[in-house]
């Protein structure tokens, strides 16, 4: 008897215990935000980076007076990088009544996150780069960087002008991968640029000589890459190896800093495009950059930058409208442009288009005696 | 022809370190029974262990290693064995299944929240070179790596079979109750199995780390494919590990050139579940009689 | 001659090891046949050839006239063959009762048949008459894996018994059991030899017990049959008794 | 057991159902939310109670019964069948699947069976990524819609809920009927001893099959639920991870006892939750309870109320 009665007992109190979360009473002065961001699981890399670059922007913020003065006060939920956990952090967080939900960035827990801050009219910041996420007129939905289909043409455009007439494309198996690899693809179609293999690879593979001697047996003019950043150093340095010499190209990874210290020299001589980047040539993300690695004690990747944009957009939106207001800070953002000469927290200037999606400068670079060098500023694709 | 050598070649290599970790799996199974879900974290916790002594305490790797196999030893031999094992082993396999996934939910998480979820580098023991064989490229750490976990393996299989320690470790998996008739201290040689499946998660880490580079979830891969590479080579005998390691690591590398990148896994899984319906001793194993 | 139960022959080695050498042997209907030898003759590895654990490796088997040589235990079970175990046999977690019943349940109805009957499958009478007989009334409702040993064997016995098997064999049913619960079992076996009319072999070490059970006794030594017959004959056979001596 | 607690089993138990029933109305969405979630895995977590608690066999691989099930009833909810079809399509296909799988556990015991269908797992796992055409590969299946029954829409969360917890129990008071059935008493015996279960003629062949795919299709049913609760179906919620948490589940409630799954679901899917509190630190003090709680308590939460009863 005893087992049954423990047993309701027990389920009963788990209902209490999270009901009662729900309802705890708020200071008027302050602004709520929720993070729902992968802190585990297979996104955390990414996920934690954000973390950073949001906790770094909110404690600015909080020290400079807050927004409206009021403080931020923020609260992350960890969503185990798992679809159904990702939704019930978004349905908790629109219990509490949050100004704006920050997160998530892999694309199965943004969709089903966004479709619970949509129901809401709660607006979302997140950090996913698919380029799905946005074309299902969500109306709360905001892109923290570029999305994929804004980076993807920059980069064929690049291989177009440098004379690039066919490519291997190697991409890793997850949503990250597999959402840059169909954008890719349809923007080599539409330029001609012919794919000569198409190469998955699995998250955590070790070895990459199956990959490499079926790339370079292709016979391409060059390999686009487009993995998470071990891999993309495990890769380069398969690649080194095997002493391959034609062009190896990226988007913002395959690039960034953090391959060129786990690759080495195998690092030397990758190219890509890059749409933040802590080394761009401007003060403000210097300035950033080197503040992030003296708090926390490595570079930021363009996640952190991410999370910290995301939140002195957040900042100057709302002080533009002068007031808290979900349904007008989503309205506002929707097609406006905001300086980062009047809003430095943004880093850089930033546009949004009907979708949500955004558009700012980026950068061509190519990675010569292990620095990033940016051998070209590309402007903002200028559709907004 | 050099493209099919060059595979055949790396793959033995990435399957030797698949091998050294499946290696201490067959052991503590040999020894006690013991099936550990934590193996990948008993991997990656030594070298973030190493990681910390060269970068906090700027030590030089010898010396990290060495402070880092007396950690391994006492908390993923002994403390292992005496505070989770030495309780569940009574209670048949599942309960002690689940506390080893347990432990390699905690260790994954503690190690993230300590280090940071980032990728790490981690130095080298061979040095950075690259050797040009008639065309096949290979480096000095490929080839380091490679013999250093078959002379491991085969020392393993030497330690089992030609000492007096090692025999008594055998006799006391094969029976232990006849075991401790004849004498041995069945406890005691228990505990020696647990120690040197510790002291080669240390060299593992220190071996696999500078390739696959540091990070908290490296764990992950590494023991999935460490627990094929021990079931297809045979449960119960540690020349089996090393045939499954590479087995696996070669057909990976052929199926995802030659075949089918997207289901390069499969191959090896397809096998590993062959294996276990047709031949569950795996190929170099004996079989295991049943009980009646 | 063929009886309930024909071995012709059967012949068992593990490598150069004959364990069963050239063993025939017949029971009758309603015959008790006793089984005795010293360690190591052959006794249990016949008994396992015979109930389908092990394959002969040459030899028949003749139950009801009918082939069953190296038949999976299964199928021995449902042509009315049942067994007792040397060593502990019962469902551990389950209570005495669901022992016998869970005994009996499969020779009755076809598996859809059975999902969809009483959850006592229609035995619960059966099994309470065989709980009533072997005294077991006061543990029934326990765990059978939490009884004495003796009790145990007393359920694994009983469980043997419930599908009334035409064929039981019983190998040591006195091992381990209390010397005052022997008298109990044998006057059980001979009850339910003369109520079920079931034939039995039994494998026994306890001298007295077999010749008050058996009206025939087998004794075997390294694989063979030393000699066949009345127990007073058994027991007066010189090399019966060098064999036994001789151990 | 007390003659008074005996007498209180059934009006505690259907008043426990009538609270668990209509408690949803009280709770907001996260409440009621988490509660289905928690219900859908109670399903899976009675089958796999069934085959690992009940009958003995050890299964990692019901996680991808659950993807299995998920994935049938969200491509049929695409196709615009009713939802009074999908859930007996997705519960069928998982019992010949279960069926499959039982084969291996007919040759192999133990810890084999438990490799072998961990090696399933993995390879449905690999399937639902790779063949995009059915599956939508790496991004899944999004915008499942709640089902509709007799004209009535289950799309509020509560009503969605309460649809759930209804199936929950009836699949229990299914369950409860099927181990007080001569097969339930199969089944353990084919635990407990299966040597002992052939020699008195219990089928070990038939009894492990049907283990396995009544397992299979209670998992079935709870990814028919579970695609219409979260609205999108992904490879990565189907992982060897996931079935491992099931099996956790079954195991820390307490294997073989009825209500066991129904603890152990609180326990993975509301103690992470309850834990949050720690921050950063939540899930690495999650696995260390669960070691502790194993050292501790070896045959489950309920066990406790065995020492109880026994000091």
């Amino acid at each position: 008897m005893i087992k049954r009665r423990t047993t309701l007992k027990l389920a009963t109190s788990a209902l209490a215990v999270p009901a009662l979360g729900i309802t705890g009473a708020r200071a008027a002065d302050t602004v709520k935000m929720i993070d729902d961001v992968e802190l585990s699981g297979p996104g955390v890399t990414s996920g934690s980076m954000w973390k950073n670059g949001v906790d770094m922007a909110i404690k600015e913020i909080n020290a400079g007076g807050g927004i409206l003065g009021r403080q931020i006060e923020v609260s992350h939920q960890d969503n185990q990088s798992q679809a159904q956990i990702a939704k019930a952090v978004a349905t908790k967080a629109i219990d509490d009544e949050p100004y704006v939900i920050l997160g998530p960035i892999f694309s199965g827990d943004v969709n089903v996150s966004s479709a619970v801050a949509e129901t809401a009219e709660t607006p979302m910041f997140m950090g996913g780069e698919a380029a799905n996420l946005t074309q299902q007129g969500k109306k709360y939905l905001f892109r923290s960087s570029l999305s994929q289909s804004a980076a993807m043409p920059k980069v064929a455009n690049y291989m177009q002008k440098v004379g690039i007439k066919s490519v291997v494309i190697v991409w890793i198996s997850n949503d990250f991968g597999k959402g840059g690899h169909d954008t890719m693809l349809k923007e080599l179609n539409a330029r001609g640029i012919k794919v000569l293999a198409d190469i998955p690879t699995e998250p955590g593979q070790m070895d990459y000589t199956s990959v490499v001697v079926n790339a370079v047996k292709a016979g391409a003019d060059a390999i686009f890459s487009y993995k998470n950043e071990e891999e993309s150093a495990r890769f380069l340095i398969a690649l080194r190896k095997y002493g391959y010499d034609k062009p190896v190209i990226g988007e913002t990874v395959l690039v960034s800093q953090r391959v060129i210290e786990l690759a080495g020299t195998a690092a030397n001589g990758a190219r890509g495009h890059v749409g933040l980047t802590v080394d761009a040539p401007n003060p403000l993300v210097l300035a950033f950059g080197a503040k992030f690695k003296a708090i926390y004690g490595y570079a930021s990747d363009h996640n952190g930058i991410k999370g910290y944009t995301s939140i002195y957009l957040i900042k100057a939106v709302t002080e533009k409208l002068g007031k808290f207001d979900r349904k007008a800070l989503a309205a506002a953002i929707h097609g406006g442009s905001f300086s980062a000469k009047q809003y430095p927290g943004l880093l850089l200037d930033v546009a949004f288009d009907a979708a949500g999606d955004l558009d700012r400068e980026s950068y061509l670079v190519e990675v010569r005696d292990g620095k990033q060098v940016i051998t070209e500023t590309l402007p903002p694709l200028g559709k907004v | 022809m050099t493209d099919l050598l060059q595979l055949l070649l790396s793959g033995v290599s990435t399957g030797a370190c698949y091998a050294l970790a499946a290696l201490g799996f067959t052991l503590l199974w040999q020894a006690s029974g013991t099936i550990n879900f934590a193996l990948g974290e008993m991997v990656m916790l030594p070298a973030f262990m190493m990681l910390f002594f060269l970068n906090v305490a700027s030590l030089p790797l010898a010396v990290a290693f060495l402070l880092t196999l007396v950690a391994s030893l006492l908390v993923l031999g002994g403390m292992f064995k005496l505070l989770v094992v030495d309780p569940l082993i009574r209670h048949g396999v599942i309960p002690l299944v689940i506390a080893t996934l347990g432990l390699s939910i905690g260790f994954k998480n503690l190690t993230r929240v300590a280090y940071s979820a980032q990728v790490f580098t981690f130095p080298s023991i061979f040095p950075d070179r690259l050797i040009d064989i008639f065309g096949l490229r290979v480096t000095v750490a490929e080839i380091g790596t490679a013999v250093l976990a078959c002379g491991v393996a085969l020392g393993v299989q030497f330690f089992l079979n030609r000492t007096l320690t090692g025999r008594a470790m055998q006799a006391v998996a094969q029976n232990r109750d006849a075991a401790r008739v004849l004498g041995i201290n069945a406890n005691r040689m228990v505990m020696y199995a647990f120690l040197v499946n510790a002291a080669l998660a240390a060299l593992t880490a220190l071996l696999v780390t500078p390739v696959y580079l540091a990070k908290f979830d490296m764990g992950d891969t590494l023991g999935t494919k460490a627990f094929y590479a021990a079931i297809i080579g045979g449960f119960n005998n540690s020349r089996g590990a090393l045939l499954g390691g590479v087995l696996v690591g070669v057909l990976e590398n052929l199926v995802g050139a030659y075949i089918s990148p997207s289901y390069k896994e499969g191959v090896a899984l397809l096998l590993f579940l062959l294996v276990i319906v047709f031949m569950p001793q795996g190929l170099l194993g004996k079989p295991e009689e049943r009980r009646v | 001659m063929t009886g309930l139960l024909d071995v012709t022959d059967i012949h068992k080695s593990y490598g150069a090891i004959r364990a069963v050498d050239g063993v025939s042997f017949n029971v009758a209907a309603g015959e008790i046949l006793g089984v005795i030898g010293p360690n190591g003759s052959g006794k249990t590895t016949l008994f396992n050839t015979i109930l389908g654990q092990v394959a002969p490796s040459s030899g028949k088997v003749l139950f009801e006239g009918e082939d069953i040589t190296g038949l999976p235990p299964l199928r021995l079970a449902r042509r009315g063959i049942g067994r007792t175990f040397q060593s502990l046999q019962v469902f551990g977690k389950l209570s005495v009762r669901d022992n016998l019943i869970a005994a009996g349940q499969e020779f009755l109805d076809t598996p859809a048949r059975r999902l969809f009957s009483k959850p006592d499958a229609g035995l619960g009478q059966r099994a309470d008459e065989m709980i009533a007989l072997f005294k077991l009334g006061h543990v029934a409702k326990l765990a059978a894996g939490s009884l004495s040993y003796g009790q145990q064997k007393l359920v694994d016995i009983a469980m043997a018994f419930i599908p009334a098997p035409r064929l039981v064999l019983l190998d040591e049913p006195c091992a381990g059991v209390n010397p005052a619960l022997i008298e109990d079992l044998l006057a059980l076996l001979l009850q339910l030899n003369s109520q079920q009319g079931g034939s039995f072999i039994v494998i026994e070490h306890n001298m007295d017990f077999i010749m008050r059970l058996c009206g025939r006794v087998m004794c075997m030594a390294q694989g063979a049959i030393l000699a066949i017959g009345p127990g007073e004959a058994i027991r007066a056979n010189p090399a019966v008794l060098e064999a036994y001596l001789g151990d | 057991m007390t003659g008074l607690g005996k007498s209180l089993r059934w009006p505690v138990l259907i008043l426990a159902i009538i609270a668990l029933a209509v408690l949803p109305t009280s709770l907001k969405s996260y409440g009621v939310y988490i509660l289905t979630l928690w219900a859908v895995y109670v399903i899976a977590g009675m089958g796999l109670n069934l085959t690992v608690g009940y009958a003995g066999q050890i299964s990692l691989g019901q996680a991808a019964f659950l993807g299995i099930g998920a994935y049938t009833a969200g491509l049929m909810a695409k196709l615009g069948f009713s939802y009074l079809l999908i859930v007996p399509a997705s519960a069928s296909i998982c019992f010949l699947v279960g069926l499959g799988l039982g084969f291996p556990a007919l040759r192999v015991q133990h810890h084999y069976l438990a490799f072998a269908t961990l090696g399933f797992n993995m390879l449905c796992f690999l399937v639902f990524r790779n063949e995009e055409w059915l599956t939508g590969g790496t991004f899944g299946m999004n915008d499942i819609a709640r089902p509709v029954l007799f004209g009535w829409h289950f799309s509020r969360a509560a009503d969605f809920y309460q649809l759930t917890f209804g199936i929950t129990v009836v699949l229990a008071v299914l369950m409860a009927l099927l181990l007080r059935s001569p097969w339930g008493r199969a089944f353990a015996a084919l635990r407990d001893n299966p040597i002992r279960a052939e020699s008195v003629g219990i089928s070990t062949t038939f009894y492990t099959l049907m283990a396995f795919a009544i397992g299979a299709a209670y998992a079935g049913v709870a990814g028919a639920l579970f695609a219409p609760l979260v609205g999108f179906i992904e490879p990565a919620s189907f992982t060897v991870t996931n079935s491992l948490a099931m099996l956790l589940m079954v195991i820390v409630g307490g294997q073989g006892r009825f209500f066991g799954p129904a603890l152990g679901a609180v326990i993975v899917v509301l103690l992470p939750e309850w834990l949050r509190f720690a921050a950063d630190w939540y899930l690495a003090v999650f696995g260390f309870m669960i070691v502790v709680m194993m050292v501790w308590m070896p045959g489950g939460l309920l066990s406790l109320a065995d020492r109880w009863k026994r000091p």
